[in-house]
């Protein structure tokens, strides 16, 4: 029964914190901070045993919410290892992005609002976590989509932030159109709803592989929305305009990772279709993965910068799970969820103490802000994958499935990505902390409320990795316990993948040194000479541009204008009102008759007797 | 030579009838009239029907017009030009008329008379008064004491009708 | 020897005139004439009729017509008497208020 | 209760009511609107009397009343519910009493004549939704329709005298149509006993001929389809929406047109199930036109009332939509959202008509930044918006799920196209938020005040919180409302594979 509290404190906390202590904001900071440590207290001694005994029975329990014949809808929990593994990072990181939020959001007159929000978004989290069916983790879904619209939109008065929150709810409900149908799909073939009966329908083959494809491309279409693959990803850097720790916990480490998350929890039905769905989600992540990397290149907002990186690792673990590793998706989602939380934290301490995002207005920061300079380059060492960092054991891992997977256009994709994420992880260090001073006023470093989860981050990031080293047992693959695609399933430590990749990292590395930190490449002169790719990538391939111009203003409203001149011209004007015109034009018409004339209607009346007198007479 | 009475008295009729028509003074026309009811209370005359006559000449001559008679003596309307007195459209009325005319005179004329003869024949009517009174106050009491009624309310609603409106006089 | 036939086309020999009346004439006095003039010939019809056909039906309904004659020419008289007193006319082409 | 007549006293109530507010002061505004309050509570208080006590195990209808009216015509005052009518019936009630505090400060000329239209209006809105007689259907269905055409001429706004005529022109044409139907019906199936009468419970269990149900179904189709509003019969709908005021906005939209659908269901598919089999694919291709061209219309309106009257539309459509499924799961979804729908709009036009007596302006382009004036309008403009997009928690969600998962088997086509119009719903309603009530404020609405005090914030938590009670745990409704049409889908045949 106490697993239902993780649902029902967060939701209490952010009914209360909207309904009564809106006014006192300390009290509701606390109270939302509360709930969130509650829940972690809850998840980890179950984590714990989980950890001690990974093959423990899942545990599940569900009560009835809507049943009508022919349709059952539960609201459920589903605790197995992977569901563990997630509450795990979403109450641990979610508890420390709330304390840091005390610190960062102290003097903002949507304080209570602002927790009242993320309170309500750990609900939603937890929720899709905990789902034991494919209706309740819709709900969830729709629900985290909510809570991020709410919190991107936190600053309204900011025309760009109630746009970018209009769009990434919209961009989301995109995606998530193709899962409502794959639910559909699903249910379709199998008349129900629970993950368990439908892997059970599955490996039973009551499923025909053309209704698996169909299903899982349907409900992949979801995970694109909510994980901002491309297309769909078009969202997530604009998402930045919400307040950093909300970047962090939402727009970082958690709500887009759950895309990824679902895909695992449906591994067996995307691991069962026909290999088309796999290859289709593969290319997606690799897509994403390199071209993401490519356009934080040309970005200058360290949020901006960190935002494409994400992209660039949601494509990495949507990669893996597309080459039949669902397990490597999920190791690369907890340390990406731990060094990513970081750098946005260390980000928001940066902008916190700067008032700017713009990395060309830093410069020279480490000396002034040595814990945040500390972290952020440990984070960033794990983000690129530095041995023994803990990005290094995830990425090797994903590297490894797309080797063993046999598809080197996706391995050389992987590598690629990384080189490129060594240069600009690189200059963002060197450009941000380092060289020369160009901030504005004096910057300090943040209070111990901010500093203090950037250190837990940080010691998170550096060590998580460990526990997937794939010689140790038991290890992280073993504890999840997913079952991988046939092609994919076995894979160990790959010397050959683990040297290249790492050569690849500082090879970037190196780069990005050269170019931003002794100059011996001159980026100007770079700018210069590659000004047409250079062009490419600061308008983001003009994809955003694509969208507005022509499938929003082009087709979509087109459509609605039409519509609405059909529906003004034709049907009222023409369907409608016209025959009400011709009607009442009879009317006038014959109106002339009447002209108040008594012997004019005399006139007709005799001539009327005349006819039928005539007519009586005939017959 | 009751075919030469009644050429005489239809042609009388016929003529004071087109007369009160066309002719320009209200008076003139009023004066037609009285000639032209008078001819037909002859005709009723012709027709075996002396109560009708008598009826005839009281009530109409005697009463209806000079009703006539005095409202056009006291509305004051003098002779009226020829623009005025007729319609624009007189022409099609009259050719309305006509037609109405030539197809009545034609049935008129192709008729012929299938019904039963009644019980009142020529001898039985010369006693013309007594029968009709015998019906009137037994067969018809009901419808006579209608129109009586209807009388008495024709009166009183010409007596409020041509009252002045309390309000209105000035 | 004159037959009903006879009577009837003197009858609507009368009619037609009096409807031309209505019709042509804008006083409406006159029209109230002519429309005397069409009771007549009715109540020529309906004597002949009764002559010819020896039932006395048709002399009684002359008689309450000659009453309802002198009461409509009555009430028709009070309404133009008052009309003219508020429209100062008596020709009927004037008085069209209830025109469209 | 046992033996009390529940059911007239919700109808009687509201006419009472009118006979004591003819004889009231028509300056005593307070006791007036006193009068209202208290008129429309009994019936709310006696439907929810009804949700809980109804006997669903037994289903069927239940507190049946039954009085001979014209015994020669075999016409009876008939009325009684079943689940689906206690759904109606509730969400009447509970429009009716929060117009009534909407109309509080909204109405402010002629309040008394205003009220006595509104209460004969709800009167014959409880009466439709009860009617278990045809003729008495018949009946209060007028009179459900014809105080609309007072109400929105003397108190509605722009273009009123236009839209009341449309409208009323329109929903007469309609009442034509199914009261073809409904003569037809009576004198076929008396014709095939030899016992004429309206009853719609011994109607019910008259077996018409197949060729003949197909043949009436259709006016009746059309007739309650105009007050839908079917495509292409709806453009009486967003006109009349956005000339009346507030109070009768929210009964139009959310119970009015929820009359149409009912008379589909319970008249259409409950007397003539074959006709409905027959029938119901046509339909299901006329709901798109409803859903997506309903939906496109509303992304391109400025003018808030028209974009969530030809919203309305739209949903409505998928209120058809599950209909045309004849499963379970897609009727009970219909009937849900016919519910949360009603609830929904009732809302959305209760805040719009609120925002326009403190602006004058409904054009969401002239206005900007009111979140900061209108704190709790805005709150709750929200939840409307994202209750009509459809997300989980409010009562809406629920029933779109189950009318897309229940619709798939048969018409994937709509479901993808409805699914699709959830996304284009979002968009109109996002707009809608941002344009009003984000960005900066504008200095023309430097005076504007929130809602504040019980009469204003009063109807817009009962309507919200009964959206998050319905959206939470649907079952409530659910459970009776499965009741009723599992009755009414027992004698539906099962539509022959396509």
């Amino acid at each position: 029964m106490y697993i239902w509290a993780l649902l029902i404190l967060p939701l209490f906390s952010a009914v209360l914190i909207t309904l009564v202590t809106r006014r006192h904001k300390d009290l509701s900071s606390y109270i939302s901070i509360g709930a969130v440590l509650a829940c972690f207290f809850i998840v980890l001694p179950i984590f714990l045993r989980f950890v001690g005994a990974p093959h423990t029975e899942h545990l599940e329990g569900s009560f009835r919410w809507i049943g009508v014949p022919g349709m059952l809808v539960e609201i459920g929990y589903l605790i197995d290892p992977l569901s563990v593994l997630m509450l795990f990072i979403v109450t641990f990181v979610g508890t420390l992005i709330h304390i840091y939020s005390r610190g960062y959001m102290h003097d903002d007159p949507g304080y209570s609002r602002f927790f009242a929000c993320l309170s309500l978004f750990i609900f939603s989290m937890l929720g899709i976590v905990l789902a034991n069916n494919l209706i309740m983790i819709y709900i969830f879904w729709e629900l985290v989509g909510l809570s991020s619209y709410l919190l991107i939109g936190f600053y309204f008065e900011k025309p760009a932030a109630s746009d970018a929150a209009k769009k990434a709810f919209l961009v989301n409900r995109i995606g998530d159109f193709g899962f409502a149908l794959g639910i559909c799909v699903i249910f379709y073939a199998s008349g129900t709803f629970n993950f368990l009966e439908i892997a059970h329908q599955v490996h039973a083959g009551h499923l025909s592989p053309n209704t698996m494809l169909l299903g899982s491309l349907l409900l992949f279409c979801g995970a694109v929305g909510k994980s901002a693959q491309f297309p769909l990803h078009v969202w997530l850097p604009d998402a930045m305009e919400g307040p950093t720790p909300v970047s962090a916990l939402i727009h970082a480490a958690t709500m887009v990772a759950a895309g990824v998350y679902m895909l695992a929890r449906i591994s067996f039905l995307l691991y069962a279709a026909p290999p088309a769905a796999t290859t289709v989600i593969a290319y997606t992540g690799a897509i994403t993965a390199l071209g993401a990397a490519l356009l934080a290149l040309g970005q200058s907002d360290i949020k901006r910068v960190i935002a494409f990186s994400t992209l660039s690792s949601l494509g990495y673990m949507v990669m893996s799970v597309g080459v039949g590793s669902a397990t490597a998706g999920m190791f690369y989602l907890m340390t990406h969820a731990f060094f990513k939380a970081l750098l946005f934290l260390c980000a928001g301490s940066v902008i916190h103490a700067c008032h700017t995002n713009d990395i060309w207005h830093m410069g020279a920061l480490s000396p002034k802000l040595k814990i945040t300079a500390t972290t952020f380059i440990l984070g960033s060492l794990a983000m690129m994958g530095v041995f023994p960092f803990s990005g290094f054991w995830s990425k090797d891992e994903i590297l490894s499935a797309a080797f063993a997977n046999g598809d080197m256009v996706l391995y050389g994709a992987g590598v690629l990505t990384a080189f490129i994420t060594g240069i600009f992880m690189t200059k963002l260090i060197l450009v941000t902390f380092f060289g020369k001073k160009r901030y504005h006023g004096s910057p300090h470093e943040s209070p111990p409320s901010m500093t203090i989860p950037l250190i837990i981050l940080a010691v998170f990031a550096v060590f998580v990795g460990l526990v997937g080293i794939p010689s140790l047992h038991p290890n992280f693959g073993s504890f999840l316990g997913l079952h991988g695609a046939e092609h994919g399933a076995e894979h160990g430590f790959n010397m050959t993948v683990a040297i290249s990749s790492t050569i690849v990292v500082f090879a970037g590395i190196i780069i990005g040194f050269l170019t931003y930190y002794t100059g011996t490449i001159d980026p100007d002169k770079m700018y210069k000479r590659f000004r047409g790719p250079y062009r490419l990538l600061e308008n983001r391939f003009y994809i955003d541009h694509f969208y507005d111009n022509f499938i929003v203003a082009k087709i979509y409203n087109q459509v609605a204008r039409i519509s609405t001149f059909i529906e003004v011209n034709i049907i009222i004007h023409f369907c409608i009102n016209g025959p009400a015109y011709l009607i009442r034009h009879a009317g006038l018409f014959l109106r002339s008759t009447i002209t108040g004339g008594v012997q004019h209607y005399t006139f007709f009346m005799v001539t009327g007797v005349v006819v039928l007198i005539i007519v009586y007479a005939l017959t | 030579m009751e075919q030469i009475f009644f050429y005489i008295f239809a042609v009388i009729a016929v003529v004071a009838a087109v007369s009160v028509v066309v002719s320009r003074n209200p008076v003139h026309s009023a004066l037609f009239l009285i000639v032209c009811l008078l001819q037909v209370a002859a005709i009723f005359v012709l027709l075996r029907a002396p109560f009708l006559a008598a009826t005839q000449v009281f009530v109409y001559v005697g009463a209806v017009m000079v009703l006539f008679l005095f409202t056009v003596l006291v509305l004051d309307i003098g002779r009226e030009t020829v623009v005025e007195y007729m319609h624009s459209h007189a022409f099609a009325a009259v050719g309305a008329v006509v037609a109405l005319f030539v197809v009545l005179a034609y049935i008129a004329s192709r008729g012929t008379i299938t019904v039963p003869q009644g019980g009142f024949s020529e001898e039985v009517l010369a006693k013309n008064v007594e029968v009709v009174g015998r019906a009137l106050f037994t067969k018809y009491i009901f419808p006579f004491e209608v129109v009586s009624f209807l009388l008495l309310i024709a009166l009183v609603g010409a007596i409020v009708l041509v009252m002045n409106e309390k309000g209105s006089k000035s | 020897m004159v037959t009903l036939t006879h009577y009837l086309i003197l009858s609507f020999l009368l009619f037609s005139i009096g409807v031309a009346g209505v019709l042509i004439r804008r006083n409406i006095i006159i029209m109230l004439m002519s429309m005397e003039l069409i009771f007549n010939s009715v109540n020529i019809s309906l004597a002949a009729f009764s002559y010819y056909l020896h039932s006395l039906s048709g002399t009684i309904i002359v008689i309450f017509n000659i009453t309802i004659a002198a009461a409509e020419v009555a009430i028709g008289l009070a309404i133009l008497v008052a009309v003219y007193r508020r429209r100062k006319t008596v020709y009927v082409d004037e008085l069209n208020k209830l025109r469209y | 209760m046992e033996g009390f007549p529940i059911i007239s006293a919700i109808i009687l109530a509201p006419l009472i009511a009118v006979i004591i507010l003819i004889f009231v002061n028509d300056k005593d505004h307070g006791l007036i609107h006193g009068i209202a309050v208290v008129a429309t509570s009994i019936p709310l208080a006696l439907s929810l009397y009804l949700l809980f006590a109804y006997d669903m195990a037994k289903g069927g209808y239940q507190f049946e009343e039954n009085i001979p009216w014209v015994k020669s015509m075999g016409i009876n005052y008939h009325v009684g519910v079943d689940g689906i009518s206690i759904a109606m019936v509730l969400l009447t009630s509970i429009v009716i009493f929060t117009a009534v505090f909407v109309s509080w400060k909204g109405i402010t000329h002629r309040v008394k004549e205003h009220y006595i239209f509104l209460l004969l209006l709800v009167a014959g809105v409880f009466g439709v939704f009860t009617s278990l007689d045809l003729l008495c259907f018949y009946f209060f269905y007028e009179l459900a329709v014809i105080p609309m055409y007072p109400l929105i001429g003397i108190w509605g706004s722009a273009n009123r005298e236009y839209a009341t005529m449309k409208l009323t022109l329109y929903l007469s044409l309609g009442a034509v149509f199914a009261m073809l139907g409904i003569l037809s019906i009576y004198f076929v199936a008396g014709a095939q006993t030899g016992h004429y009468t309206f009853d719609m419970v011994q109607l019910s269990q008259v077996t018409l001929a197949r060729g003949y149900q197909i043949k009436v179904f259709l006016p009746l189709l059309i007739g309650f389809g105009v007050l839908v509003p079917l495509a292409p019969f709806h453009s009486w709908s967003p006109i009349g929406h956005a000339a009346a005021p507030s109070a009768v906005s929210m009964l139009h939209a959310g119970v009015l047109m929820k009359i149409g659908a009912y008379g589909i269901l319970r008249v259409g598919m409950g007397l003539l199930p074959e006709g409905a089999a027959f029938w119901m694919p046509v339909v299901a291709i006329l709901c798109l036109i409803n859903i997506f061209y309903g939906g496109m219309v509303a992304m391109a309106r400025k003018d808030m009332k028209f974009m969530v009257g030809y919203s309305s539309s739209s949903h409505m459509g998928y209120v058809l939509l599950g209909f045309a499924t004849l499963n379970h799961i897609g009727v009970n979804g219909a009937v849900l959202l016919m519910f949360a729908h009603g609830i929904m709009t009732a809302l959305a036009f209760s805040l719009i008509g609120f925002i326009y007596d403190q602006t004058h302006t409904r054009m969401m382009y002239d206005l900007r930044g009111l979140a900061g004036k209108l704190p709790f309008v805005a709150i709750a403009f929200a939840v409307m918006a994202f209750a009509s997009s459809g997300l989980p928690g409010l009562a809406n969600f629920v029933a779109e799920v189950m009318i897309f998962v229940g619709a798939f088997k048969d018409y994937p086509v709509q479901v993808v196209i409805s699914v699709f119009m959830i996304i284009v719903t979002a968009t109109y309603m996002l707009r809608a938020i941002k344009s009003v009530f984000f960005c900066e404020a504008m200095e023309r609405w430097e005076g504007i005040k929130d809602a504040n005090g019980f009469v204003e914030k009063f109807p817009f938590i009962i309507l919200i919180a009964v959206l998050f009670i319905v959206g939470f745990y649907p079952s409530i409704l659910l459970d009776i409302i499965n009741s009723g049409v599992d009755t009414l889908l027992a004698r539906i045949p099962v539509l022959p594979p396509s």
